[in-house]
């Protein structure tokens, strides 16, 4: 097998990598570029720990290939926050008590920013439906939806 | 110094608020390191070859034509793991099931590993290992092995506790009784009597990172391991103990840790990795993949249980009985014995009777899960007093409420309780707004109770104060849901301080004594009470160096609110010191300032809570949904409560799981069928609705704050509450978990004709 | 192993032609990343057809939709239009695994890979969709109905691709519906699922109708009595049992770990009824 | 001072078949002490399965714990939690 080279951006960075053709994107990210925020909790897609958003998508980034990050916008929990300014996402996170043991948080956070973003007045169901391929074990969930749902007002401007 | 743990009843000014976590930014940006996140300089990678069969001998293993593989370096099978456990059961248990010696147990079990230098090569070479194997009858289910002709795993266990002494091997390697009374008067009392056999299926804690380790032997004779884990000072013992290693000289560090309830309280492939690791003088790095977690770690017991009650028509029960058959994987454990324990234990019983038979089958090795035992034997007891309460024509509440334990009474167990919250939450769900709330279409509501007994144990914290007068604190208890920050808040408390100068840390085993697992509902009781005790003692030496900063004599200082104080007039109008006005003359006053604590930590309070749900029905597919769900339970006194309440949700969820979807499903084969999260189904946030949470304080008199364990209680009562809200909502009494559609539906079949 | 990213059919074509057994397209890689997993796979050859030009679009024409094979699940939805014309199909194909799945996999990967309980084909077969393949000779077209062939397998041949799904045109009153069974409310394989697709006259009596069974057998099940059941009636409570029936007979399920015979049986016809209840309405409001 | 303890049913056969054994004792480690030097099968168990509940609170390692006049004092075995 030999690697191939392919160029993205990740977090607003030009990057380039080799990998191997059968390499997942999540492998590359922790393996080849030190982003370990994305977590392995199944690679098959069931757990949603290692979502990253793809072009404006979230994904499961251990059911992509490195090599199909060619040409693409990867945006990864690193880049989320700006600087030392937390997105009101992690900041709501934090409030709530929406992460105990916390390996979850990661993926739960993209899938909730690509969310806001599709819809920023989402319902306690559209929320709770939209983040059902993140599985957290630890919070039965109410925190999190409560995080979702604070930092979603306070993004339209509607803090209290 | 001896620690006087007594409740003092105080007034708080940390404690009971909500503060952020220490590690939360660590966490929401993806910089926190769990297992998998770390790497060292030439690190291996490893990969454990399973066996395909549920039980079979192992003839010979051949590794030759793995060893040649290019790149890879260690190849280990049981014959680099020697028996070094003397004896001792349970250790061999952890051994056997780390590799596979004359015998794989069950489908997954481990019987070699190797260590390459990449994921190519050490598939390329677990794939070359040739293992001979004769293929054995196996069994799965628990009555079916305890039958007569049932294969028998172990030729060496006899059922112990019976007498005489059985001649032939069994699969029930022990049989538990507990009890007073003469049940069967008790009986003869009875009005009306509810007699009901049930069943539950095997579950997983499925805690969302995978096990993870990286291990380092150097030829010195020390060694490192990384490790996610919910006690680092049990795995440097296990692995010590195991390996033949000085447990000094073994360093182990606890990662974060992506969830374990139970889970990664004993060690299942560590010692490989070490066991690699020495033989090929590199680092090597060990993560389990998903389908390995679920085929050889973890799972709790499937159940088999007998439950007798009877009652008179007054509601007052007469006597209770029930038989517990639990799995125990090949290994023998305590698993059913916990069972008959706890299955009684919120009632006054004048005559029970429990016998937990242990079943050993071709299953992996049961390991604890939140409350380990006690949700099945809850289900079982708590459905049969719903369904007795229902025949006398008493309210599930009052029936319940008539019976409850209360101080003094004679536990089923044995000992007698001290103040528990069994009879405050009965009250409190009684006049819970969700006891009244109207039930919509095909909607049942049902209740149900649960107790833990909750663990203390040995504990060590170290309580440093910076020169600034910050503080730091080193515990040992791995932090598995926000501890830092209720110990935090706890030497916040003891001290005077604020909580924002006070960072937690959780220390390796090096760098301090040896602390027991956070298990058992510990974490918080156990160390915020050596954090008190560290606390305590920091204090004395401050006022020791503010008497000196006074020139005055240590009796004529006292501490209050975070300040020496001069006491009297005698010393003048001396403004009182602070810890930082202290801390930043240690060095002239005697050098740092720190306060320690070793202790055994007793007393950890039992816990009850009672929980109430309501479930929606769909007659026609048997699919089932909750509505609404509350949690009441006693924390004794709530640290910090976000997290209190975090601990109520989770584990309210994680036994709606187990109630509703969750199974380990077996072919004919014996081999598991669904070992991912597609097919074992653990709730997803669509399934669930927000959780409400009550938290009743009835301060454990056996800790300075009244703090009990919250942990585990709440995955107790989930399995009957629903249960007993789907047989109202349906018209049958439900006696199977998981309650899934199938099974649902064929229960509405019939009953419709 | 290879990854090659063609950019044209006919480079895609002539890769997998000359390609060794073990090729696999790629294009939500939702399925075959999970495969890649396991052990025991083995690959020479994975063709990525995304950067193929037209892989990405959904055309309305005067004909109907195409929808090519590189559309995410999750664009239909985004497409106002179909989702007005089709909307059993395109409820359907949003049923498929989670939001993250959502955003990679495709009709065409969810039909090629050929699983007995894939959701979007119950419906794209009630719909009467069909498929455009490109092969060393040439395209052809095919009805979805006769693509899988059993469990993972498909009446494609070697060097073959389908680039595009074709859903007919849309008009009078019209519509279709897809009711699938699962344990939870997300995230698993469908137990059941039924694609029902209907016209009605100007009295509202339905005049032509496809009933689509998945997970009741080893392949999708278009029920000719099914729809005979439906046409010339107005969906009437007797009518619905009439169905409801005969989708429980046409069913010829297994056991597994994720049902019972019995209980795909029983909850085809259930499925049944509320799918074409849906349809009709949805029919009724045009 | 002397103490009645309750053995666990899995101890008796190792206690002569006794339910309730009669100790002299002040402390959890006197208690354990003179029911080995009784009963030289309980030393193996006592080693590392046992916890003492004393009046309902449940002392798994501490031998210092006294005991206090008319106590309730039964051997329970070492559990395990999650």
């Amino acid at each position: 097998m030999s690697s191939i080279a392919v160029s993205t951006t990740i977090n607003d960075d030009d990057v380039e990598f080799l990998c191997q053709p059968d390499e997942t994107l999540l492998d590359v990210l922790r393996n080849r570029l030190g982003l370990m925020g994305a977590k392995e909790g199944c690679g098959t897609g069931d757990c949603g720990a290692c979502s990253t958003i793809m072009d404006g998508r979230v994904v499961c980034s251990c059911l992509v290939l490195g090599a199909e990050a060619q040409g693409k916008t990867i945006e990864t929990i690193e880049g989320l926050a700006n600087g030392a300014e937390l997105h009101p996402l992690q900041r709501k996170f934090i409030e709530h008590a929406a992460l105990q043991c916390g390996i979850c948080t990661p993926g739960f956070l993209m899938a909730a920013k690509a969310l806001l973003e599709a819809n920023p007045d989402p319902t306690e169901t559209e929320i709770r439906f939209w983040l059902a391929g993140n599985l957290c074990r630890c919070t039965g969930y109410d925190k999190i939806v409560r995080a979702v749902q604070d930092a979603a007002a306070e993004m339209r401007g509607e803090t209290a | 110094m001896s620690f006087d743990a007594t409740y003092q009843n105080k007034s708080f000014n940390s404690v009971g608020t909500r503060p952020l976590r220490p590690d939360g930014v660590d966490k929401v940006t993806g910089r926190a390191r769990y297992g998998a996140d770390f790497n060292m300089p030439g690190q291996l990678v490893a990969r454990v070859l399973r066996s395909p069969h549920a039980h079979a001998r192992i003839k010979n293993i051949d590794t030759s034509r793995a060893e040649a593989v290019k790149g890879v370096k260690a190849i280990v099978t049981a014959a680099d793991l020697p028996d070094l456990t003397d004896g001792d059961a349970g250790l061999f248990a952890i051994l056997d099931n780390c590799m596979a010696r004359e015998k794989a147990m069950y489908d997954g079990h481990a019987v070699a590993a190797v260590a390459a230098i990449d994921q190519k090569a050490a598939k390329a070479a677990l794939n070359l290992i040739d293992v001979d194997y004769e293929v054995l009858p196996h069994v799965v289910d628990v009555d079916a092995a305890t039958l007569p002709d049932a294969p028998v795993l172990n030729e060496k266990i006899f059922t112990q506790g019976v007498e005489p002494t059985p001649t032939m091997p069994s699969n029930v390697a022990n049989r538990a009784e507990f009890g007073h009374g003469d049940v069967d008067a008790g009986f003869e009392q009875a009005d009306l009597i509810v007699e009901r056999s049930y069943k539950t299926e095997q579950t997983h804690q499925g805690y969302i990172e995978p096990h993870a380790c990286v291990a380092n032997c150097n030829p010195d004779g020390t060694a490192e391991l990384w490790v996610c884990t919910q006690g680092h000072f049990v795995y440097r013992q296990n692995c010590a103990d195991l390996l033949g290693l000085e447990a000094s000289k073994l360093r182990v560090t606890s990662s974060e840790i992506g969830g374990g309830f139970g889970g990664k309280t004993h060690v299942w492939a560590e010692p490989v990795a070490l066991a690699l690791s020495r033989k090929a003088n590199r680092p090597v790095k060990l993560v389990m993949s998903r389908e390995e977690v679920f085929r050889a770690s973890g799972p709790t017991s499937a159940t088999s249980i007998d439950v007798k009650i009877g009652a008179k028509k007054d509601g007052t029960i007469t006597a209770a009985e029930a038989t517990l058959r639990y799995t125990s994987g090949p290994y023998a454990g305590m698993w059913a014995e916990l069972g008959a324990m706890t299955s009684f234990a919120c009632y006054d019983l004048e005559s029970v009777k429990t016998v937990g038979l242990e079943v050993v089958v071709n299953r992996p090795k049961v390991a604890a899960y939140r409350a380990p035992s006690a949700p099945m034997a809850a289900f079982a007891v708590e459905s049969a007093i719903d369904e007795l309460a229902h025949k006398i024509g008493m309210d599930a509440v009052d029936f319940r409420i008539k019976n409850a334990a209360s101080e003094g009474t004679k536990s089923s167990y044995g000992p007698v309780y001290g103040p528990i919250g069994i009879g405050p939450t009965l009250e409190a769900a009684k006049t819970h707004p969700h006891m009244s709330a109207p039930l919509g279409e095909n909607q049942g509501r049902g209740m149900a109770c649960g107790f833990w007994f909750n663990f203390g144990g040995q504990t060590c914290t170290d309580l440093n104060i910076s020169a600034d007068g910050t503080v730091t604190i080193a515990v040992g208890t791995v932090d598995v849901g926000g501890s830092r920050a209720s110990l935090s808040l706890i030497a916040a408390e003891e001290l005077g301080i604020s909580y924002d100068d006070i960072k937690a840390v959780i220390a390796d085993t090096s760098t301090l004594g040896y602390n027991d697992m956070t298990d058992g509902s510990r974490g918080t009781f156990s160390t915020s009470m050596a954090t008190i005790s560290a606390a305590r003692n920091a204090i004395e030496v401050m006022r020791q160096r503010a008497a000196l900063m006074w020139d005055i004599p240590l009796e004529d200082v006292y501490w209050e609110e975070g300040h020496a104080h001069a006491a009297g007039t005698k010393h003048g109008n001396r403004a009182p010191l602070s810890v930082k006005d202290i801390a930043a003359e240690a060095g002239n006053t005697g050098g740092p300032i720190a306060g320690h604590s070793e202790l055994v930590a007793d007393g950890a309070g039992v816990s009850f809570a009672t929980h109430i749900c309501d479930i929606e029905v769909d007659p026609e597919t048997g699919s089932s949904r909750v509505v609404r769900y509350t949690v009441i339970q006693d924390a004794g006194k709530a640290v910090h409560p976000s997290y209190v309440e975090g601990q109520y949700q989770g584990g309210a969820a994680q036994g709606i799981g187990w109630a509703l979807n969750e199974e380990y499903i077996y072919g004919e084969d014996g081999r598991l069928q669904n070992p991912g999260f597609l097919d074992y189904r653990i709730p997803v946030c669509s399934d669930l609705p927000m959780i409400d949470t009550q938290i009743l304080e009835i301060p454990n008199p056996n800790h300075p704050y009244g703090v009990r364990g919250v942990g585990e209680t709440s995955i107790v009562p989930p399995l009957a509450a629903i249960a007993n809200a789907v047989s109202n909502a349906v018209g049958v009494r439900m006696a199977h978990i998981p309650l899934s559609p199938p099974r649902i539906l064929a229960a509405l079949n019939e009953a419709n004709g | 192993m290879r990854y090659e990213r063609p950019q044209t059919i006919e480079d895609a074509t002539a890769l997998l032609a000359n390609a060794d057994a073990k090729s696999f397209l790629l294009a939500g890689g939702t399925d075959l990343l999970v495969r890649m997993q396991n052990d025991d796979f083995e690959a020479d050859l994975i063709v990525d057809i995304k950067s193929i030009a037209g892989m990405g679009n959904i055309t309305e024409t005067g004909g109907g939709f195409v929808i090519g094979a590189g559309v995410p699940c999750a664009a239909l939805s985004e497409n106002p239009a179909l989702f007005v014309a089709w909307p059993g199909v395109v409820e359907a194909a949003n049923l498929i695994g989670s939001t993250q799945i959502q955003g990679r996999c495709t009709m065409v990967g969810n039909l090629c890979n050929a699983s007995p309980a894939a959701d979007s084909v119950p419906a794209l077969v009630a719909a009467n969709a069909r498929v455009r393949v490109a092969g060393p000779s040439g395209q052809r077209e095919i009805a979805v109905l006769d693509v899988p062939t059993g469990p993972g397998k498909t009446s494609l041949k070697k060097g073959e691709i389908i680039e595009a799904i074709l859903l007919p045109k849309r008009d009078g009153r019209a519509g279709d519906a897809y009711q699938r069974f699962i344990p939870r409310t997300e995230m698993d394989i469908a137990v059941v699922g039924v694609g029902v697709n209907l016209s009605l006259d100007d009295a509202g009596m339905v005049q032509s109708a496809r009933v689509a069974l998945g997970a009741v057998g080893p392949k999708v099940i278009l029920s000719d009595k099914a729809a005979e059941a439906i046409i010339g009636t107005k969906l009437e409570e007797s009518v619905l049992d009439a169905l409801a029936a005969v989708c429980s007979d046409t069913s010829s399920p297994i056991d597994d770990k994720r049902g019972t015979v019995a209980f795909r049986k029983q909850v085809a016809g259930v499925l049944a009824r509320r799918a074409a209840q849906t349809a009709y309405t949805r029919a009724g409001e045009k | 001072m002397m103490v009645d303890v309750t053995l666990w049913a899995g101890l008796r056969p190792l206690a002569d078949n006794q339910k309730v054994v009669r100790v002299e004792a002040r402390t959890i480690r006197e208690l354990l002490r003179e029911l080995e030097d009784r009963y030289p099968g309980l030393a193996e168990p006592i080693k590392g399965q046992v916890a003492v509940a004393v009046n309902g609170v449940i002392y798994r390692n501490d031998w210092s714990q006294e005991l206090p006049e008319d106590a309730e004092v039964l051997l329970m075995r070492r559990l395990a939690g999650g």
